[in-house]
């Protein structure tokens, strides 16, 4: 993973409060864990039923019947719970989830979020993306600024099919730091080494652009 | 990584109960109505409140307090015959009762608590519960829209809790409140036990503690959760 | 009560048959279980959050947290659950509850019933008792015959608001075993010492008599 | 009183289970899949099966042996992305796939087994998934009608039953295994321990007896249950 990506993973984690429960998508929002302080007051939950995950585990150590919803076999808390498919969605819908970071294919200006289906190439299904994106109290995206083509991921509106409208309140990539606001997408940090101007060129949508120097990560 | 504590001292978690609040009380006759809760409820004495409760509880005892203390305005319930008072206020017109059909009520609260915006069935088609309520067919057959139902506050009595607000349950104490320990905006559970943290096996919590905001441990029991001799 | 009523319970109970999940109403259908052989294999349902109900307890005995619907302290079996109450009722409108018994205001003979209100003098609520009428598998009301002042329960349109419609598949009544047929009430058995035509003359609605000899209880 | 004993041998158990049956899967990846009433399954070889399930397995794995069998011609699931064989079939057309938001396929099971028509959802609004699908409006929002699931048969996967089918789940193994297995019309569940009656305490079994028709006990486990190393 590039240093970029790894700072990216390292200022996310920053974004968990103390008493959040947090579902971490699968792929780089995964790693967001890692940094999180050892004696942090965090719930992470994974929509297969289970809230207060411990450490994942290795082959050795691991629990057949204990995954997250990624496949990976984690440990628990002294405070876990498991619970069935309805009930881990209804924490989900309920309004009880008050932070999910996803990755993504597209975000568009208004937040609206593509990440399940590439028709032709990739409909594996939705899984449980939909509801993280749509009713998540807070939806962060990680992913990478550009495709592996170069191509911007932010962009003015989604192509591909989406997964949820007007759901993302902000985007961390290897460049930057945005948020979506209701005037638009506005600029917040910015990679180290990186220009601003580089960024807004990378990006596929209007930046709003603080007069102010920009925190680095 | 670790869990946060939610313990609460009961006039702090009551507190928050303002006027015309709506309010989600667990218990199905005594066993798992949150007398306590209910009492300081009382003694705080906030007004025009909604009660969503199985039942009135009987004269003199749990929710009949605040109908006597006049803090009621609005009932949504499925059975009141045990408490005279309530139903001669239903009759006089000082409190508005709502009836559901018991299993209804149910998912109704459950539909709430799972963001859902309400359910569809044919309990209580072509009776006077089903009067007045949206009607749409699904393959082929008339269905009641019943809506979900979300309160500002569920009052909860838990058999055991730690400090992070995972709730068991006991026997035919359970009812309503797991059901109502997701559906509000805020869910104070009063408990028995209070556990130290792990002493909960997982896969026998009821209630995961995300869906609960205050535990508040109960320094002993009123009579009224007490066998009653009829 | 009446030797009939005691004659009636006992004659219900052989209804119930080995493997059946049953839900006993409040009233006289509670006392079906005192008639039911001691190993018989029934599963007892309570709309509270019971299934595999033991017998009820002596005030000394109860324990504060184990009542039945009804408010009665009952006891344990090996093999009992408790549930919720969208469990509860999940298994009767699931279509797992094999038969339930009701008490009854008025039945009319196309199996309509009126058990839960009397406009102006009792409105309690309908409790569980709607789900259990419309949604059990079998439903059988249990009642007298007649009301307090003589008038036939059993007529030919209920005119109390109706619990549900169409649900009663068979009668008990101190005075017959009736059953509700796509044809009409067909009586089955008769109270000893009563005639058909006196069964007849406190019905208000026609009933169906076969040609054999009928049962006596 | 007693309760009954539904104790049933695999093979019978799974001989009720014809061509063109609908057949609900308990897991979510590998914990709850019930891997040995799915060999039976292939092993007597009904054809033309409508599975609903979370996920396809992975390849040579579950009901993937299903697929590789082609016993199955429809499957209702959320994710089938571990499976390449499952994605080849649905884009060649062998099989048909409808997918499902994954807590709305759990709602829509669950209503299912609830006897309920169905619910509503704003979840998949503006979204393929709610393409074509009914929308009514409450409370002047607009809500997707999604309509129950019940199904022939499930199979379940339990760490512990007793013989009346009682049932208790372990950990993530939990997932859909307690919503099918109130969802159809025989349900037949696999146990990895066959307790004595009075065993599971009866606050902390997660399916009660009654929903369920078989009990299979497990010999033992296949090699398919264990940890995988990837």
């Amino acid at each position: 993973m590039s240093d970029a990506r790894k700072r990216m993973v390292a200022r996310a984690a920053r974004d968990i409060q103390p008493g959040m429960t947090v579902n971490l998508g699968i792929g780089l929002p995964t790693q967001v864990v890692e940094h999180l302080p050892h004696d942090m007051q965090v719930c992470l939950h994974s929509e297969n039923g289970i809230t207060g995950i411990g450490p994942s585990l290795t082959y050795e150590q691991a629990d057949r019947n204990l995954i997250d919803a990624g496949g990976a076999y984690v440990s628990p808390l002294p405070g876990t719970a498991f619970f069935d498919s309805a009930v881990s969605f209804a924490l989900v819908r309920g309004g009880r989830l008050d932070l999910t970071m996803l990755g993504a294919f597209q975000i568009a200006e208004n937040g609206d979020l593509a990440n399940w289906k590439i028709p032709g190439k990739f409909s594996p299904g939705a899984g449980g993306g939909m509801e993280l994106a749509q009713k998540a109290r807070r939806v962060v995206v990680m992913t990478t600024h550009t495709d592996r083509k170069g191509a911007p991921k932010i962009m003015q509106r989604c192509t591909l099919p989406l997964t949820a409208k007007a759901c993302v309140n902000r985007i961390f990539t290897d460049m930057a730091v945005i948020d979506v606001t209701d005037t638009g997408l506005v600029l917040r940090e910015v990679a180290e080494g990186l220009s601003t101007t580089t960024v807004q060129a990378a990006t596929g949508a209007n930046l709003i652009i603080p007069d102010e120097t920009l925190p680095r990560f | 990584m670790k869990l946060s504590d939610k313990t609460t001292a009961i006039s702090d978690a009551i507190d928050k109960i303002s006027d015309g609040a709506s309010i989600m009380v667990g218990g199905f006759g005594i066993p798992g109505t949150p007398f306590c809760l209910i009492d300081e409820l009382v003694r705080q004495g906030p007004k025009n409140l909604t009660i969503i409760k199985n039942d009135a509880n009987e004269t003199d005892m749990g929710i009949d307090h605040l109908l006597k203390n006049g803090q009621v305005t609005r009932l949504i319930t499925t059975h009141i015959g045990l408490n005279a008072r309530a139903i001669a206020m239903m009759n006089e017109g000082v409190i508005t009762v709502e009836f559901c059909a018991q299993g209804i009520l149910a998912e109704r609260i459950r539909a709430g608590g799972a963001g859902l915006a309400g359910i569809l069935t044919d309990i209580g088609i072509d009776t006077e519960l089903g009067d007045g309520k949206q009607q749409i067919t699904v393959n082929g057959s008339p269905q009641i829209v019943e809506t979900a139902l979300k309160a500002d506050f569920a009052l909860i009595h838990a058999d055991q809790a730690d400090t992070f607000g995972n709730l068991a349950y006991v026997a035919t104490a359970r009812n309503f409140n797991p059901l109502m320990a997701m559906a509000a905006s805020t869910v104070i559970a009063e408990t028995e036990a209070l556990v130290p943290m792990g002493q909960l096996a997982p896969d026998t919590i009821h209630t995961p503690g995300p869906f609960v905001d205050h535990v508040v441990e109960l320094a002993e029991l009123t009579k009224e959760y007490a066998v009653v001799r009829r």
